[in-house]
């Protein structure tokens, strides 16, 4: 069965580091419509030290590796994104544990393992206007391509494309998490900043 | 932008720096984590800990000192402190009774500030309560959002629960009196000019010469609307009434009042405002114990005032004149 | 112009009652003379007299009360007060001990001030002795002219004067302390944008984005040079120099320093200038004793700030450190 | 002997009410360049005062009329100008007391009582960049004129143009006095905003 090592996803978030630090100015942008305009700084600021502390991170198994990557990020991300992006990855570092690869069912089950704890920690569901209103629908997508034992190829861009959608979604709907909030019916009409944000980030991803 | 500043990725350690140069005997700053703590921790008493992103200046670091904080936890600016910092100023302040977290509610501090009181709690048997101060009458509070964001009424809460920890009551105690403020507080804000975040470099946002943005919160972020420039007496009338409506406050009642600048408008502007203020909040019948007139919670540079009520009892007032020690608030 | 405001010519009214409605039990207004004074003279000390034009919020009037001022005497914005109205300030406040004038050098303040107290001495045989400040390094010093202006250092007189008063000294003795910490204090400011004197609706100056005005007053006057945005280090090292140079203040003496914001400035910028500042003062071998940092001496709306330095000796420490109980300082 | 009667007198001081209510603006905005911008502020307040009390003042003689104004001035002109304005008014009523008319010469004289009591009050000599720039120069004048038994057909006029020239001098100079003093020789190329008032209403007096 197709999987994707450990050096494979050491050199996602290596990628993945790199875009959301290219990114910190429009991801600030995003957050300026209906937020405080400070996101991508919040979220760049933990990444560059992810990528500062390179060589320190364990690689002995695939949940070492995201597990010391999520402990700086909820240390250094300002904001919300901290422990909401710091969670994310520090459960996947849970859910990875031990393991050298990983196929597309436990793919899902990593991301949903990243999903269930974002929820914990900041009580939003679909529909919050949050980035879990990207996130959703992609491991939505990726969990359907493992039931139905797509390739990466195949999978990889379905899931992408959900994520994108569901970032565009985000327009429709007044945030009820989150700073933008607080605007309430004026947050219509802008995307939220996180959930375009991943899109972005799938997509830039799979472009390398 | 034209700010008085060096590089900004050192502004807040500098201001920071530079609040511990003018009051070197009250305060201490831990550099990595970016806490201001009192310079003597005092280990009988409850310790109560604030804080959120900087640009609010003089909130926090600006209340701690003998009656009120004892650390407040410095983010970037407008974006929460980290958990790690939050973990680190537990720590650094623990006291036999325990420690009270008060949170701003926004998203972003609430997820770190509670994360924080899990580690201290698992980690190392700090027993932490938390409040969440949600003062701001301009956002709507409903089962489905998270409810109204705190601003300026967080410095009652500062005062009088910190006065409760000073007098020596429990953690319990301190929590319930803190409950007790951020029950009976509101507020209302305006801006007559955006604020501009020093990474960002411009305005978050942009009026017309004659425009206000009404309901604004401390961040930039846009208010629930925009709207020519009322007069002075219009707007305290305006606000008054949304305030005092919003609990509501009954005829007869004793409240403090607040007017607070949000950090570019003069003291002269905010006297004048008071004037109409009292007015006003004198016309629904309440009785006004005590007034503040100044920059406490600010957003920056933004030009805007907003107005705080807190209804009063015999335990709160008393705790509200109780002595304070701190660089931004005497009593 | 966009301020908190109703009509123009009602601002100094408003803003008065403002503050007296937020300080009811320590402040009084003569609405006919805009005196603000406390609400309860002694007349066992010497009173002390300051005031000037409106627009330096929250000089004067928010530093009438114990160990400070007597009475605050406010002229229309950026316009001396009126010799009767300064005049009735002195019957208002007269004491058996005599009444000390403190009058910031301006040419309208000093005829105003003088041309009051020859009035009271000559009709009411009231002693008055006057004092005037002039702190501000900007202004060249000579024969020829009418000398330095008053600014920020003004605040230091009022403590340190007011301190000396509320210790029962005599009318010479108090004079004698003001006239001490007239001659060891020195001021120095910038402005990032122009004041907007609210009867004119417009800016008083216009700046580049990226331009100061080095050497202003608190009046929008132009300073000395227009030029470039420094850093904040920079500006503070050539300012310190500027100051510490002109006494000149000597390795090893002792100093309180000031870091005044003009109105529109938020804290956060002050206190990292503080952070640069304090670095200066000491790299020049002073000791300091006591920082203060805040808005003081505004410029209405001014975005910018000025830097104080006050030699000390074993007197004016005692004096600066003395209990005060004001609207805007408290020790 | 020609001379100017009470009711003139009365009469041009309330047409100089006029003119100065009149150019408050432009004499705010002559104050800019050097000084704090309020000078047509202070000066229009006292006298919107004397004009509301108009009926108020004493009719006695010349003198007890221009000392109720000059208390008005004093009370009401904030600024610099309350005592200028005031003390000058003042010395005027007490030189006039008990006079119903006034020749040439004693025209000189009062005006010359009043340029001393305004020295007396702010210590300025001619050349301090003051309105005392313009009206000594016009004083002189009418001195001379005095001394030449002229008409005051002839004489205002040229005492008129001397306190413009006056005015127009003050360009030349550096402030030493008032507040245009505290910014040295940026005051140069600037005229004192006094000087340059006293050849306006002296020029628009004889308009009328
Ligand atoms: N409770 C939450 N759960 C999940 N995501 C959230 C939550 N609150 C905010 N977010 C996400 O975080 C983004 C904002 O992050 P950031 O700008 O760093 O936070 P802050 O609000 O502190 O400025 C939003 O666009 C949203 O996608
Ligand atoms: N000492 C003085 N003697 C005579 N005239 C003076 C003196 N100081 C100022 N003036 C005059 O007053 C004018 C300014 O008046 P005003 O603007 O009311 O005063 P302020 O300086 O208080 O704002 C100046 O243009 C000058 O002609
Ligand atoms: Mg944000
Ligand atoms: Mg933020
Ligand atoms: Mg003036
Ligand atoms: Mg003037």
């Amino acid at each position: 069965m197709e999987t994707f090592t450990k050096d494979q996803v050491i050199g996602t978030i290596a990628s993945m580091c790199d875009i959301i630090i290219e990114n910190e100015v429009p991801f600030c942008e995003l957050d300026s419509a209906a937020g405080d305009g400070d996101f991508g700084m919040s979220l760049a600021k933990g990444f560059k030290v992810v990528k500062a502390e390179w060589a320190n991170h364990s690689r002995d198994d695939i949940g070492a590796f995201l597990k010391d990557c999520g402990m700086i990020i909820t240390e250094h991300c300002g904001g919300a994104s901290g422990p909401i992006w710091g969670s994310g990855f520090r459960a996947m570092g849970k859910y990875a544990h031990g393991k050298e690869a990983l196929n597309l069912v436990e793919l899902g089950e990593m991301v949903q393992a990243a999903i269930d704890a974002v929820q914990k920690r900041g009580g939003a569901k679909l529909g919050d206007k949050t980035l879990l209103d990207a996130l959703i629908p992609a491991v939505e997508s990726i969990k359907a391509s493992g039931s139905a034992a797509e390739t990466f190829a195949v999978a990889l861009p379905k899931s992408a494309a959900a994520a994108v959608a569901g970032g565009e979604s985000t327009k429709l709907i007044a945030a009820t998490k989150g700073r933008a909030s607080y605007v309430g019916d004026r947050s219509i009409s802008f995307p939220d900043a996180g959930a375009t944000a991943i899109g972005i980030i799938f997509n830039r991803l799979l472009a390398r | 932008m034209k700010k008085v500043l060096n590089k900004v990725e050192d502004l807040v350690i500098e201001m920071c720096e530079g609040m511990i140069k003018a009051h070197p005997t009250q305060l201490a700053f831990d550099k990595k984590f970016k806490i201001i703590s009192r310079a003597k921790v005092n280990k009988q008493k409850v310790s109560l800990i604030s804080g959120g992103g900087s640009g609010h200046e003089p909130a926090h670091g600006g209340f701690v000192g003998t009656g009120m904080l004892d650390a407040a936890v410095c983010g970037d600016v407008f974006a929460s402190p980290s958990t790690i910092q939050v973990y680190n100023a537990i720590l650094k302040t623990q006291s036999e009774k325990g420690t009270l977290l008060i949170v701003k509610n926004y998203s972003g501090d609430c997820m770190n500030f509670d994360a924080a009181a899990e580690m201290a709690e698992e980690d190392d048997d700090i027993k932490v309560a938390r409040v969440y101060v949600n003062d701001d009458v301009a956002v709507k509070d409903s089962l489905y959002t998270v409810g109204r964001r705190g601003v300026a009424g967080t410095i009652f809460v500062h005062k009088i629960a910190g006065a409760a920890a000073e007098q020596g009551m429990s953690l319990e105690e301190v929590k319930a009196v803190a409950e007790k403020v951020i029950a009976n507080v509101r507020s209302l804000g305006f801006a007559l000019t955006s604020c501009t975040v020093p990474a960002k470099g411009s305005p978050t946002f942009s009026l017309a010469e004659d425009e206000i943005e009404f309901g604004v919160g401390i961040h930039g972020e846009p208010g629930i609307a925009r709207e020519k420039l009322p007069s002075a007496a219009e707007l305290a009338k305006r606000m008054v009434d949304q305030i005092v409506d919003d609990v509501p406050f009954k005829a007869g009642e004793e409240v403090a009042v607040m007017i607070n600048g949000l950090g570019a408008t003069p003291l002269q502007e905010l006297y004048l405002l008071n004037n109409s203020v009292a007015d006003c909040v004198e016309a629904k019948g309440l009785k006004i114990y005590r007034t503040f007139v100044g920059n406490f919670m600010t957003a920056i540079d933004m030009a805007g005032a907003s107005i705080t009520v807190l209804r009063l009892d015999a335990q709160t007032k008393a705790l509200l004149d109780a002595a304070a020690d701190t660089p931004a608030l005497k009593i």
